[in-house]
C-alpha cells in the first residue's frame, strides 16, 4: 500500500448536512473515514439549570424548545410526570385531545425528517412535498393552540384550549388526504434504484449493539427489536387503539427509512380511530390545586417520541419548583453509535448515516 | 480567393470578441463591487472553525490515474468532433484514418483495464 | 462615481441634457419613461433583489426558516436563495440561540463573508437572548458579536414575519443606495 | 404585612432543615406519612399561597376574607406546630424503621416489616393510614437485595424501598465502592440480565452528590432504579461504560455539568460546555463568571 497521510477535516457546526450545529472532526484517508469524533454543545442552553427556579407550568414552554420538531411529545412527558407524582386525574376529552395532537406531531416530525433526509442524499423535490404537507398540520396546530412550532399547549391536569368547532373534521380530511400523499411519496422515492443503491446496506448494526448503545425508536426497531413504548408500556389512551409496531430486519439505513414511513401510516391509523371515539363534550382541565406542588420524591417517566424514548426524571422536594429535572433525550443517546458506524465508510455515506439516525440538535444539547 | 480570406476574417473577429468580452465583464465587475480585503476574510473557511491539520497532503495515486485516463479520452472526443462534421466530403480515406486512431486508443483502454486502474480501491 | 452614458448621473449634479426648455407635459412624459438615478441606486436595486442568505440554522427558528424556504411560503419569489458557504452569501440570517461556544465561530463566519453583507437577527433568541436570557451559556443577543441590520421578533417568528423582515432589509438597502446615508449611522 | 414576613422565615427554616436529613430517609417514610401530612398541608396550603405570592394573591385574598384574618393566622400557627411535631416524630420513627427494616430485611420477610415500619411512622401524626398493601414488585426487590448481599458484599445495599408513584419501581441505594461489582452483577447475572441502560442522571443534594441509574431488562421487561451517593467535594463514582456503552456520553455530560469524576471512563472530557469553561454549571453553588453577557 502506498503510504498516504490523513486529512483532518471539520464537518463543522455550520454545515448543510448536520441538521443544526453539530460538528464531527473526521480523519480522512482519501475518501474513507478512518476516525470520527463528534463535538457537541454548540446549542447547549442550560434548560435544566433554568428549570430549577421555574415552577412546573413555566417549564412547559422550555420543553417545546428542546426537541423543536416534535414539541407536543416533550410537553406531554413533563406534564405526565407531574401528574403521575401528584396522582392527578386527567379528564377523558383532554386525554383524547392530547393523543390526537401527539400523533399529528409524530406525522409532522417524520415529514420534516423525510424531507431533509432526501435533501441530504441529493433529491431536492421531496423536501417541497414534505413541507407543503407539513404546512397543513401546522395550520391545524395554529388553529388549536395559536402557534406553529412551540405550542405550550398541555398543562398539568389537562390541556389549555379546547378544539375549535369544525377542527375535528378538518383533521379527518387531512388524515384521508395524507394516505393518498403517502402513496405518492412511496412511488416518488422508495422505488428509485439510485436511492436504494445509496441507502441499502449503509450504517448497519445488529440488535445486540443497538441495545448495547441504548438506542430507541426507529433506530432500535429497525434491527428487529419489537420495542415501542406505546405498545410495551401503554400510557395515555394507547391501549384503546389497535396499531402495530413497525419492525425492520437488518438494521441498515433503508430499514430505518421504511420504519419511519411505516410509523406515519400507523399514526394515521391511530388518528382515525381516535377521531371516531372523540367524546363530544367534557371539560378539558382536571381538578388541579392552584399551586402545583408535587409531594417530595422522585419519578422517571418515559414516552415514545418520534425520535425514540424521551424520559423525564424529576426530583421534587415538595416545593413548587423541581429540585432537579433531567430529560433523557433520545437524539443524545442515539448519536453515540455514530462514530462506530462511520469507521470505514466514505464521506458520502456519512451524510446518509447521520440523516438516518434523525437527530435534532436542540434535543442533543438540551 | 476572397471567399477564402473572408472566412479567415470571420475567425479572427470571433477570436478578438472571444478575448475582449470576458476582459470587459471582469473589469466592469471590478469597478462596481466594493473592495475591502481584511485579513479575517482571507482565512480559510472550514464550516466555522479554525482549519485543523494541513491541507497539502499526499493522497492516494489512484485519483491521479483516474484523471489521466479521463484527459486521454476527452482529447480523443475533441478530435472526433471536426471529423464527424466533415467526414462525408473526405470519403473512405478519413474513415480508415479515424478507425486507426480510435483503435490505438482502445488498445490503451484495454491495457489500463487489465492493469485494474479502473477498480477504485485496487491501489 | 463614474459617468454613464444614458441618464445616470452623479448625486445631485444635473447632466448636460437640461430639461428646462421642455414643456411641462413633455417633461411628465419623459419622467414616466425615463428613470433617473445614480449607479449606486442601480447597484442597490440589483443587490436588494438577489439576497443570498447563508444557511445559519441554529435552533427552532431554523425550522421556520426552512418552512419559509419550502413551497408554501417560497422565499425564492424575493430572489432569496439559500447558500451554504459564506463566500457566496450576502446576508446572514442568524436563526436561533447563539451560545457562548458558538460565538467565535459566528464572528469568523461573518468575517469570511464578502463585503456588501447584512445580518438579520431572526427570533427573540438572536435579538436579545429570548427565553434563555438567564442561562449561563447563552450570548444575550447577537448584536454583541456582529452588527445587525434587521431584528425580527417572535419565538419562532412565523415565515410571514421572516418575509416581512427580508422586505424591510430590501427597503433599507435601496434607501441607503438612494440617499447614501446609512439607516443607522455606525 | 409584618405577620407575613415573620411567618416566612420560619416557613423557610423547616424546609431549610428538611434537606439536612438524608432525603432517602425522608423519602421512605414520606410516601406513607405524606398522606398523613397531606391533609395538614392541604389545610395550610390555602393559607400558604397568600404567604407565598404576597403581591399577586394578597389584594384578592385580603379583600374578601378581612375579618377571618386573626383565626387564619391562629390556624396557621396551629397547623405549623402540628407539622413541626409530625416532622420530629417522623424523624425518630424513620430512624428506628430504617434499623428495623435493615435487620428485618435480612432475617424475616420484609413484607410484614414494611407495613410495620409505615404503621410506626404514621401513628405519630394523624390516625394511622391503613398499611399500604405490599406492592407487586416487593418480592423482586427482596430478590435483588438478597442477590446483592450474597454475591457482592454484605453491606452493599444501603437502602432499598419501593417508589410507589413511579408504578412501584424497586429502588436501591448502593454503596459507592461496591457499585462497579453490583453493576456487573446487574448486567451479567442470568436472573437480572439488565442489558439496556435507560437513563443516567446526576443530582446535587447540597450535602452530597448522587448518580441515578435506570437499568432495564429488555426481555423480561422489568427495570430497577439504582442510586449511588458520592461526597460533595471530590465526587467520584465508578464508570460503567465498559458494562453499558450508553453510559459513555451520559457520564461525560454529568462530569461536565456536575463535576462528578468517573474513573475508568475511556475519555472523560467536557461534552456540552466549551473546553476552557471553569466550574460545573448544574451545581447548586455555581456562580456564573459573566452573568451579563
Amino acid at each position: 500500500m502506498i503510504r498516504t497521510e490523513e486529512l483532518l477535516l471539520n464537518v463543522g457546526p455550520q454545515h448543510p448536512s448536520t441538521h443544526g450545529v453539530f460538528r464531527i472532526v473526521v480523519k480522512l484517508d482519501g475518501e474513507i473515514i478512518t476516525e470520527a469524533t463528534p463535538v457537541m454543545g454548540y446549542l447547549h442552553r442550560g434548560t435544566e439549570k433554568l428549570a430549577e427556579n421555574l415552577n412546573y407550568t413555566q417549564i412547559i414552554p422550555y420543553t417545546d424548545r428542546m426537541d423543536y420538531v416534535s414539541a407536543m411529545t416533550n410537553n406531554y412527558v413533563l406534564v405526565h410526570a407531574v401528574e403521575k407524582m401528584m396522582g392527578l386525574e386527567v379528564p377523558e376529552r383532554a386525554e383524547y385531545l392530547r393523543l390526537i395532537v401527539m400523533e399529528l406531531q409524530r406525522v409532522a416530525s417524520h415529514l420534516v425528517w423525510w424531507g431533509t433526509y432526501l435533501l441530504d442524499i441529493g433529491a431536492l423535490s421531496p423536501f417541497l412535498y414534505a413541507f407543503s404537507d407539513r404546512e397543513r398540520i401546522l395550520g391545524l396546530f395554529n388553529e388549536l393552540c395559536g402557534a406553529r412550532l412551540t405550542y405550550n399547549y398541555m398543562r398539568v391536569g389537562g390541556v389549555k384550549w379546547d378544539a375549535p368547532d369544525g377542527w375535528i373534521d378538518r383533521v379527518k380530511t387531512f388524515v384521508k388526504d395524507m394516505y393518498v400523499r403517502l402513496d405518492e411519496y412511496h412511488n416518488l422515492v422508495s422505488g428509485n434504484e439510485i436511492f436504494l443503491a445509496r441507502i441499502k446496506g449503509i450504517g448497519q448494526y445488529d440488535a445486540k449493539t443497538a441495545i448495547e448503545y441504548g438506542l430507541s425508536g426507529a433506530n432500535l426497531r429497525c434491527t428487529g427489536v419489537d420495542w415501542d413504548l406505546r405498545k410495551a408500556e401503554p400510557y395515555s389512551l394507547y391501549d384503546r387503539f389497535d396499531f402495530d409496531v413497525v419492525v425492520g430486519k437488518n438494521g441498515d439505513c433503508y430499514d430505518r427509512y421504511l420504519c419511519r414511513l411505516g410509523e406515519i401510516t400507523q399514526s394515521l391509523r391511530i388518528l382515525e380511530q381516535a377521531l371516531e371515539q372523540f367524546p363530544g363534550e367534557g371539560e378539558t382541565m382536571g381538578k388541579v390545586p392552584r399551586v402545583i406542588r408535587p409531594p417530595a420524591g422522585e419519578i422517571y417517566v418515559r414516552i415514545e417520541s418520534p425520535r425514540g424514548e424521551i424520559g423525564c426524571h424529576i426530583v421534587s422536594k415538595g416545593k413548587a419548583e423541581p429540585y432537579r429535572l433531567k430529560f433523557r433525550r433520545p437524539s443524545f443517546v442515539n448519536l453515540q453509535i455514530l462514530p462506530k458506524l462511520l469507521i470505514g465508510e466514505n464521506m458520502t455515506n456519512m451524510v446518509t448515516i447521520l440523516g438516518g439516525i434523525d437527530i435534532v440538535l436542540g434535543e442533543v444539547d438540551c | 480567393m476572397e471567399k477564402y480570406i473572408n472566412s479567415y476574417v470571420i475567425v479572427t473577429v470571433f477570436l478578438i470578441l472571444g478575448i475582449l468580452f470576458p476582459i470587459f465583464v471582469l473589469w466592469l465587475g471590478k469597478q462596481l463591487r466594493p473592495n475591502k480585503p481584511t485579513d479575517a476574510k482571507q482565512t480559510t473557511y472550514e464550516s466555522g472553525n479554525e482549519p485543523v491539520g494541513v491541507s497539502q497532503i499526499r493522497f492516494n495515486v489512484r485519483y491521479y490515474l483516474y484523471a489521466l485516463m479521463f484527459v486521454v479520452f476527452d482529447v480523443e472526443t475533441v478530435f472526433l468532433y471536426p471529423w464527424a462534421v466533415a467526414y462525408k466530403q473526405m470519403g473512405l480515406f478519413a474513415l480508415t484514418e479515424m478507425f486507426i486512431f480510435a483503435g490505438l486508443l482502445c488498445i490503451g483502454l484495454v491495457y489500463a483495464w487489465r492493469k485494474k486502474v479502473f477498480r477504485w480501491n485496487s491501489i | 462615481m463614474h459617468r454613464a452614458c444614458i441618464c445616470l448621473e452623479e448625486e445631485g449634479i444635473q447632466m448636460e441634457f437640461n430639461l428646462e426648455n421642455v414643456s411641462p407635459d413633455d417633461r411628465k412624459e419623459i419622467e414616466r419613461n425615463v428613470f433617473f438615478g445614480t449607479i449606486e441606486q442601480l447597484k442597490g436595486w440589483a443587490r436588494s433583489n438577489s439576497l443570498w442568505p447563508l444557511t445559519f440554522g441554529l435552533a427552532c427558528c431554523a425550522i421556520e426558516m426552512m418552512a419559509s424556504g419550502g413551497a408554501h411560503y417560497d422565499l425564492d419569489r424575493f430572489g432569496v436563495m439559500f447558500r451554504t458557504s459564506p463566500r457566496q452569501a450576502d446576508v446572514m440570517i442568524v436563526s436561533g440561540t447563539v451560545t457562548k461556544k458558538m460565538g467565535p465561530l459566528l464572528k469568523r463566519l461573518y468575517d469570511q463573508m464578502p463585503e456588501p453583507k447584512w445580518v438579520i437577527a431572526m427570533g427573540s433568541c438572536a435579538t436579545a437572548g429570548g427565553p434563555y436570557v438567564k442561562s449561563y451559556s447563552v450570548v444575550k443577543g447577537v448584536d454583541q458579536l456582529v452588527p445587525v441590520d434587521v431584528y425580527i421578533p417572535g419565538c419562532p417568528p412565523n415565515p410571514a414575519a421572516l418575509i416581512y423582515g427580508i422586505n424591510k432589509l430590501q427597503e433599507k438597502i435601496r434607501y441607503e443606495a438612494k440617499t447614501g446615508k446609512r439607516v443607522i449611522d455606525r | 404585612m409584618s405577620e407575613e414576613i415573620e411567618n416566612k422565615p420560619n416557613a423557610e427554616q423547616p424546609s431549610g432543615s428538611a434537606p439536612a436529613e438524608p432525603v432517602a430517609e425522608q423519602a421512605a417514610p414520606s410516601p406513607e406519612s405524606a398522606p398523613a401530612e397531606q391533609p395538614v398541608a392541604e389545610q395550610a396550603a390555602p393559607a400558604q399561597p397568600t404567604a407565598e405570592q404576597p403581591a399577586a394573591a394578597q389584594p384578592a385574598a385580603e379583600a374578601p376574607r378581612k375579618e377571618t384574618d386573626e383565626e387564619k393566622a391562629a390556624r396557621r400557627k396551629a397547623a405549623f406546630e402540628a407539622k413541626q411535631a409530625a416532622k420530629a416524630a417522623a424523624a425518630q420513627a424513620a430512624a428506628e424503621a430504617a434499623k428495623a427494616a435493615q435487620q428485618a430485611n435480612a432475617a424475616t420477610p420484609a413484607a410484614s416489616a414494611a407495613p410495620a415500619a409505615s404503621a410506626e411512622g404514621a401513628p405519630a401524626g394523624e390516625p394511622p393510614a391503613p398499611p399500604a398493601p405490599p406492592s407487586p414488585s416487593q418480592p423482586r426487590l427482596n430478590r435483588v437485595v438478597t442477590l446483592l448481599k450474597e454475591l457482592v458484599a454484605e453491606d452493599a445495599v444501603e437502602e432499598s424501598y419501593i417508589n410507589e408513584p413511579n408504578d412501584h419501581l424497586p429502588t436501591l441505594v448502593i454503596k459507592n465502592e461496591h457499585w462497579l461489582q453490583s453493576a456487573q452483577l446487574f448486567r451479567n447475572h442470568t436472573e437480572l440480565a439488565c442489558n439496556y441502560l435507560r437513563n443516567v442522571s446526576g443530582v446535587d443534594y447540597e450535602t452530597y452528590m448522587e448518580v441515578v441509574y435506570y437499568p432495564w431488562n429488555m426481555d423480561a421487561r422489568e427495570g430497577y432504579c439504582i442510586k449511588v451517593k458520592a461526597d460533595r467535594e471530590l465526587p467520584s463514582v465508578a464508570s460503567v461504560t465498559p458494562i453499558w456503552e450508553t453510559a459513555n456520553w451520559n457520564e461525560r455530560e454529568i462530569y461536565d455539568l456536575l463535576g462528578i469524576d468517573f474513573p475508568g471512563h475511556p475519555d472523560l472530557r467536557r461534552i456540552m460546555m466549551p473546553d476552557d469553561w471553569e466550574g460545573h454549571p448544574l451545581r447548586k453553588d455555581y456562580v456564573p463568571l459573566d452573568p451579563e453577557v
